[in-house]
């Protein structure tokens, strides 16, 4: 973005790194002050010290599971870059550092509640209980959207245009809400995203209809090669005031602070009180994907300093201390992460390309039968 | 009091094209309560075309109801409620207002059944007054045709008549994936008397309007009518035309297209979208595949030229004219 | 709207009429009180009764031209119902009611400023020097977007499809901001339009590029049959926080005031502060257009409301009790708006339909071969 | 150091199509000062496939510069930007990713110059990497050339190779219309040496590419490689066939369309984008309408198919193949 155009804007996403422009690089992890504007809700700081009440009503065995899904999370990411690198899986997006926003929010969710993602919600489709090797497929080429069922998983297609899935959710939730469900719709963009027509038009119609869904922002300081500051000159949450419904801006990587907001979004849009914006402050760690090299375009110092703000880390340090855990309970996730690396590992490679048919055997419920002729003209049948 | 609810659907009486689409609506809302009708100002008011009116009042509003101004997210919405196992009619409010959606629809309403390997269906019907003739605005007046009929996921409906428009529209609410259907909005007042059909001929189904094999003026919509008139003209040249009304542009009813051509041997394809990549192309490719031996003069092609379709003082230029479908007929009769 | 989804909205735009809400309603004028949210600004109330600083900076001679400048619109408006209604026109969109959001705005634009506008907006055009019989060829049928040069009138074309003006008055402002120039671009649009995807993603460049723009929306109340109140849950000047510039809400019957409010926008804009957006409270007193019956879906009494607020009577009041103009004046002025009318008229109905080459003649700069060959078939050269 | 730096324009080397088109950005901006390169990722990163790779750092980030995730305000700032005397380079990350923005292209990019009587040229590049082949994800192998194509006031080229690939970007920037340049990703790092040559054949001209007399194979982009290999192979059935490449899909050049169906008789055309309305279906409607008695067969279709873009496991199936095309030859030549 020109620099001349930007006046008044921190040039790039934390303020931290940026050509011609003079920062005095804190030491030390990156800290909810590094980012531009209002300070977010946060119950664990960077070295997992409690600075809020982190008594969010989970029992500590539920706690303890956090951790193991983040832990089995972020193993299974860097398996997957692995799998990539070695040819078995086409490009890749990883997630590494937003293991506390995916999980802690989708911990959240009730077992009706429905999810629409992007395509980079694997470590939420795990909570989710989608299988894993089944999602893969997806990034291994064999099928677009990923074959697991969305109505089984109440996990949605895997959506590559960015915040288009938005308008998806609002419907969804608009049809529980028609249907006087008690089931909510919680949704998931980047901070990139909500620079699209669709991220307005959806929010929009969802305060107007008044649904019962969570608009959940991870706002990972980048899109690609784009610093947030670059995607929009305001806070992203409080794009919610705009709409007539609450915007709550928390720390990503503060797992418990996640997945508090979460639930009370959730609670609020239960109770008819329509939908929330919630921007979770993360950062992407990695690669925008397997074909990104962030080299060109970001200072590796940012990166060091979110890893200091590593909220696995941080969380183990406030679970350990608090006495919930002790370390031969981290070993244990650890050990558990690795097998399930290697056994999704295993079923991603033997994963075979689909049978050329199929190619036809969904587009229509109804194929007319020119299509059926076409199919077969295709097939060579 | 609504048009429609003067009289029971079957019974026979004369119905407006508007009249017809409404009770089409009515009468799906009736038997489907997972059916929503929903977009831009087809609530209350009961639509600019009145092919909505007096149904929020009769079927509440949470059954048909207005949204903000947001194409995109009224057909995302769409898909989202076919996730949550609803039927959905939406309508924009003109042709060139259904752009503005185009990426949900090409990339979501069309492929989501496919991507999600059928589990679920998008049982979505995209309502659009369409073409010109009307003297409107800008963007009141386009052809959007070919960019759904070539968006693979999609079928495409036109009605020309009344009755007919209420066939294709039952046809379209009933079937499981989506159905864009084209209302040709010049031809919303003209009357039809006869008995409205719920399993008239369906989607993929062409007929013959009238009769004749010394030629074939294949079209669709509000050119059927202009194309009738055209081959009444042509009687005195001593030509006997068949208009094929298409219905159905995805798919195409190429039995009927082959055999027409070759029955005539000469056919002449009409619509007011412009030339290049209209629907002519694809029927006349296609009826090279199907009867190159029967043809004996090129495919015709009558249609709206390659510019932005003009201001309400120009339109008669652009449309297909009586005198342009009979000049083209009789080129191919003289090939 | 489905009255169960619009939970917690008032039905109607103003919160006066509506079906199953027991709404009281007040007699006299439409008060800034009956608009949901935030009062707006105002200096001079429906009565006439100064309620703020009304020494905007402009001289008696000035403040006397906007009146006339209303009262000539208005009447050429209603000749234009006139006109319609003979077959002399096509459908035409009514702006009365809207007198003092358009000309206090246009009034506040310099010479080398560059606007914007949607289908409705002839006071303003007005007021930027836009002929009117050229404007109105727009309405007759003759020409798409008018055929009056844009350049010369730093007015740009009609435009139909909704917010998507927004975007050009972007660039153009962006134009203006690397070339330099000490120049700024408005761009009008209604309450319906912030809906848009346009509008939104239009709105957040113009903040990320920080140009000089003054997006004005003219918040009328209505979008064709759907009120403000159905089109957002929020209030339109509050989206303006969410993209990091200031939102101002007016009353825009007030034209005292919205000139103020347009005058300090652009002033911050020609000083390098960036964009603002003004949501102007004001009422769309006709039909949405001659071919839109708003029996349909509003009350009259909410016009009848609107009607004592006028802002054209507001201002004679206020102009006549501060002794800038008295009584001859304004029967000047309706001499003047009548001669004006008639003369316009008779330019319209001689506007002739162009000739039918023109239908080929601007589609391209440097038309190809292939589009001359075409052009000569079609005309049957 | 960006490839392109690493010698003078004119200088015959080898280029890929990235490090071409990077070239013709470059010698652009230096030549015209009112020209802008925007979008996303462009500036800073230099693009997902290098195209504007050093672009940013030579000419400033008031002249190559990203925008927000806004396709829209992309294409319709480019429209504004035309008002105030500035020429645009715009970039739509990937072929699908222009959809968002096709209102804006549509109703404004391609009709504003009419509306205003030509008071305002929109002399804007819109470059989409298009087509598939890349096993990419969903959205990002698609062909969207029809949605430009049958969109009056737009220009549409699709370059094949490094060098034209040069001369069609340059002819696309200097033009004072609205281009549309395709470019086909697979190609984008093979390789060509040569010269860069700024006024070689321009728009609305096809070339030849391989000449033959047996049969005409036309195509435009990837799949010209595609097709010249099927050629070589068909020599073997006795066939020399010649592979025309489009370069430009609007205009089409119809005196080299209507000279190679009268020199063969048998015309194959390939495309990777579905059947149904896509370019083959033009140039067959108009090769009957130029050259109705010399065609001895079908014009022959060898297309994507018309279902969704497949994922990476399938795309060969959809993709037209060497043995496709072979195939379609041969029953064109023994029809
Ligand atoms: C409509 C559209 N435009 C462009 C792209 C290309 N693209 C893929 S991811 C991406 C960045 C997304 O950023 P953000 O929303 O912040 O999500 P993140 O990648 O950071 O998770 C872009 C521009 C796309 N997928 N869809
Ligand atoms: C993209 C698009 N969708 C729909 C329409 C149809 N339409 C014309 S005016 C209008 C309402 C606009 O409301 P608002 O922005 O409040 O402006 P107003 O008419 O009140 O001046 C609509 C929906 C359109 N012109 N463009
Ligand atoms: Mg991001
Ligand atoms: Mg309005």
């Amino acid at each position: 973005m020109p620099a001349s155009l930007a006046s008044g804007l921190i040039p790039y996403a934390l303020g931290v790194s940026g050509e011609g422009v003079d920062v005095s690089v804190p030491a030390g992890p990156l800290e909810p002050a590094h980012w531009a504007g209002t300070p977010p809700l946060r119950l664990v700081a960077s070295d997992g010290t409690a600075v809020g009440d982190t008594d969010v009503g989970l029992a500590p065995e539920v706690l303890r599971d956090l951790l193991r899904r983040m832990i089995v999370a972020r193993r299974l990411d860097r398996e997957c870059i692995a799998l990539q690198r070695q040819g078995e899986l086409t490009v890749y997006p990883g997630f590494e550092g937003q293991e506390a926003a995916q999980i802690g929010s989708a911990f959240a969710l009730g077992p009706d509640d429905f999810v629409f993602p992007t395509f980079r919600e694997l470590a939420a489709a795990l909570v989710r209980g989608v299988d894993a090797v089944q999602y893969l497929q997806y990034h291994r080429g064999t099928w677009h959207g990923g074959p697991y069922d969305p109505r089984a998983t109440r996990f949605g297609p895997i959506s590559i245009p960015i915040a288009t899935q938005i308008p998806h959710a609002v419907g969804h939730a608009l049809g529980q809400k028609l249907d006087g469900l008690d089931a909510c719709t919680l949704v998931y963009f980047g901070d990139g995203s909500t620079s699209e027509g669709d991220f307005h038009e959806g929010a929009n119609m969802a305060g107007v209809f008044g649904v019962p869904l969570v608009l959940f922002c991870q706002n990972n300081g980048w899109a690609i090669s784009v610093p947030t500051t670059q995607q929009t000159a305001g806070e992203i949450w409080r794009r919610a005031e705009g709409y007539g419904f609450p915007g709550v801006r928390v720390d990503g990587n503060d797992v418990l602070a996640v997945y508090a907001a979460t639930r009370d979004a959730l609670a609020l849009a239960r109770s008819g009180g329509g939908p929330t914006l919630i921007e979770a402050l993360t950062y992407r760690v990695g690669a925008h994907s397997t074909a990104d090299d962030p080299g060109r375009y970001r200072d590796a110092v940012e990166v060091e300093m979110a890893r200091a703000s590593d909220p696995i880390a941080r969380y183990a340090t406030w679970l350990l201390a608090s006495g919930h855990a002790d370390h031969a309970f981290v070993s244990e996730c650890e050990g558990e992460a690795e097998a399930f690396a290697m056994e999704v590992r295993a079923g991603v490679v033997d994963t075979e390309a689909p049978p050329v048919e199929w190619m036809f055997d969904w587009t229509f419920a109804a194929p007319t039968d020119a299509f059926q002729r076409m199919r077969r003209e295709a097939l060579g049948e | 009091m609504s048009e429609a609810a003067r009289g029971p659907a079957t019974q026979a009486r004369e119905w407006t094209l508007s009249g017809a689409l409404n009770q089409a609506l009515r009468d799906a809302l009736t038997e489907d309560p997972r059916l929503l009708v929903f977009g831009e100002d087809v609530g209350r008011s009961g639509g600019v075309f009145r092919v909505t009116d007096g149904l929020q009042t009769e079927f509440g509003p949470n059954r048909v109801f207005d949204t903000p101004i947001s194409e995109a997210a009224i057909a995302g919405t769409a898909v989202g409620l076919a996730f949550a196992g609803w039927r959905s009619v939406i309508e924009f409010q003109f042709d060139a207002f259904s752009y503005p959606a185009l990426e949900q629809v090409i990339d979501h309403v069309a492929k989501m059944r496919e991507r999600v390997r059928g589990r679920v269906d998008m049982p979505i019907t995209i309502r659009i007054p369409s073409f010109g003739g009307i003297r409107g605005k800008e963007h009141h007046g386009e052809s959007p045709e070919t960019y759904y009929v070539h968006t693979a996921g999609l079928k495409v409906v036109v009605p020309s008549s009344a009755l007919d428009g209420y066939t294709l529209m039952r046809h379209a609410i009933a079937d499981p994936d989506p159905v864009v259907i084209l209302e040709p909005k010049v031809r919303y007042w003209s009357k039809e008397a006869g008995e409205l059909e719920a399993d008239g001929p369906g989607i993929g189904v062409g007929r013959v309007v009238r009769d004749g094999d010394g030629a074939a003026i294949v079209t669709y919509g509000a050119m059927v009518a202009t194309c009738v008139e055209a081959a009444d003209a042509l009687t005195a040249d001593g030509v006997q035309a068949r208009v094929v009304d298409l219905r159905s542009l995805s798919p195409l009813d190429d039995e009927l297209l082959a055999t027409s051509a070759r029955e005539t041997g000469r056919v002449v394809v009409v619509h007011e979208a412009p030339r290049t990549l209209g629907m002519a192309a694809e029927i006349a490719a296609r009826l090279m595949e199907l009867a190159f031996d029967h043809l004996e003069a090129p495919v015709g092609r009558v249609t709206g030229h390659d510019v932005p379709y003009p201001s309400a003082s120009l339109e008669a230029h652009y449309r297909p004219s009586v005198e342009r479908i009979r000049t083209a007929v009789l080129e191919a009769v003289n090939y």
